[in-house]
């Protein structure tokens, strides 16, 4: 898994490439959780354009960031999700709190 | 039914492991006609059998996870066994939202049971836990 | 040298499932920072190796063909054993051009030694043939 | 594996999918050399684009149809050959007896 981090207007941008399973949720967490300390960022996007496959694991680890972020009134949105990956958020109930945007600007505007 | 085809993988409880397997049922599954969302289906339903028996099998030990593939005229069949801890009570563990590890969601069982056709668990305290699940092939294809 | 990770396969000798290991090699290999060329001669060699087991070993019969890898420090070795008819000349079935079968070009082996840093070949008349290939991890990123 | 043939200027053209080894060769054997009694095609052009492995079995079953078209005078020709089979058809030896071209154009020309 590759994730690259950056902030604009005050959100974190996550960028994740790769498979989202119990193998790579301890490096997706903590890279987020860091990202989050270091930007005191209040809201986060995921850009999962180059998510192929996301598991149970892969969606535990989004929920704990929602619940981090929450506390403090943060939101979370989700940009470029692949279909299949559309499915199983859907399906686990994830878009109850992340809601999907088409683009990084569409979900900043959201925010 | 004849079975037309037979891989076992064997592997240490390493989460690497995880997506290699899931790539060989793919590849396993492509041998027959299914469309991409069966064989996507396939694909979760054995990646959350295989963490659970990494997890909640073998938690900080390392141990030896099986997993079997059959492929018979109309079904394919998916086997993972652990020789972990073991599921006291097999029913409230397949309960959704049921997990014993705080930090889960509890969508494992979940996930299997509506990816796949058929799910059936059998467990032993102490010596382990067998998940086997089908997935029937209806495309006509691939008769 | 510690083993880092460890798979083993078991399968019906079909040839569907030459190409079923191959995947499964690439995303074992794929744990290590590789060239793209360095799992392709991965992929070639696993290829030759089960091809003969199948083809040579089992022949019309069907037999199990066995394929375990191995993740090292610095090496990723690949062992293939069939328990079919066996070699009776090793040194001659390695000989390049050499095939028993007029069909084929007797490339086999030339391709393992080839793309691969170490193979060696242990056959007993009758019992069977074991491959073992190794390739060496020397992209830096690797460590 | 997928398989389809046409025939241009009389000679038989070759469109390949997928992995040449030993578990596709009896399908590409039997679909070409069906192609060539049916067509009297002469000459054969392999249009290998969509091929991405090949090992011995694979370069064995091309060379078994040189056998058959040279007796009678014929030649093969390949098109756009991906280069990890480049690399593979060159340490066989098979570059000796069929010639690699950018386009099927360039191939029919030069038989
Ligand atoms: N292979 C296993 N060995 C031991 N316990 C297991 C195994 N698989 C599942 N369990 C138990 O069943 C519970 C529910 O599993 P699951 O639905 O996959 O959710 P989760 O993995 O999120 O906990 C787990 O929390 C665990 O207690
Ligand atoms: N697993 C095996 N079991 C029995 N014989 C084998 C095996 N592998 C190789 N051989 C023998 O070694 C010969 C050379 O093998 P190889 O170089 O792979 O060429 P080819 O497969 O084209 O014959 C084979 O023709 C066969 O006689």
């Amino acid at each position: 898994m590759n994730i690259s981090t950056i902030v604009k207007q005050g959100v974190l941008i996550v960028h994740v490439e790769g498979e989202m399973d119990m193998h790579s949720a301890e490096q997706f967490r903590s890279s987020v959780d860091t990202s989050l300390e270091t930007s005191g960022a209040k809201h986060i996007i995921f850009n999962l354009q180059g998510v192929t496959f996301i598991d149970s694991s892969g969606v535990g680890v989004i929920l704990g960031r929602y619940k981090k972020v929450s506390i403090l009134g943060g939101k979370l949105a989700a940009v470029n999700v692949k279909p299949q990956v559309v499915r199983i958020l859907e399906f686990s109930g994830l878009l109850r709190i992340m809601k999907l945007f088409g683009s990084e600007s569409e979900a900043l505007d959201s925010l | 039914m004849a079975i037309n085809n037979h891989i076992k993988m064997n592997f240490t409880s390493n989460s690497e492991n995880i997506g290699i397997a899931r790539v060989t049922a793919a590849a396993f599954a492509a041998q027959v006609d299914l469309t991409l969302n069966d064989i996507e289906e396939i694909k979760v339903a054995l990646s959350e059998a295989i963490s659970n028996a990494i997890i909640h099998g073998y938690g900080d030990i390392v141990g030896e996870v099986e997993c079997e593939m059959f492929l018979s005229d109309d079904i394919l069949e998916f086997i993972v066994t652990d020789y972990g801890v073991g599921i006291a009570d097999i029913e409230l563990a397949r309960q959704p939202s049921y997990s014993s590890d705080p930090e889960r969601m509890g969508l494992g069982f979940v996930f299997m049971d509506s990816f796949m056709d058929e799910l059936s668990v059998e467990s032993a305290l102490g010596k382990g836990t067998t998940v086997r699940m089908i997935k029937k092939i209806t495309n006509d294809k691939a008769h």
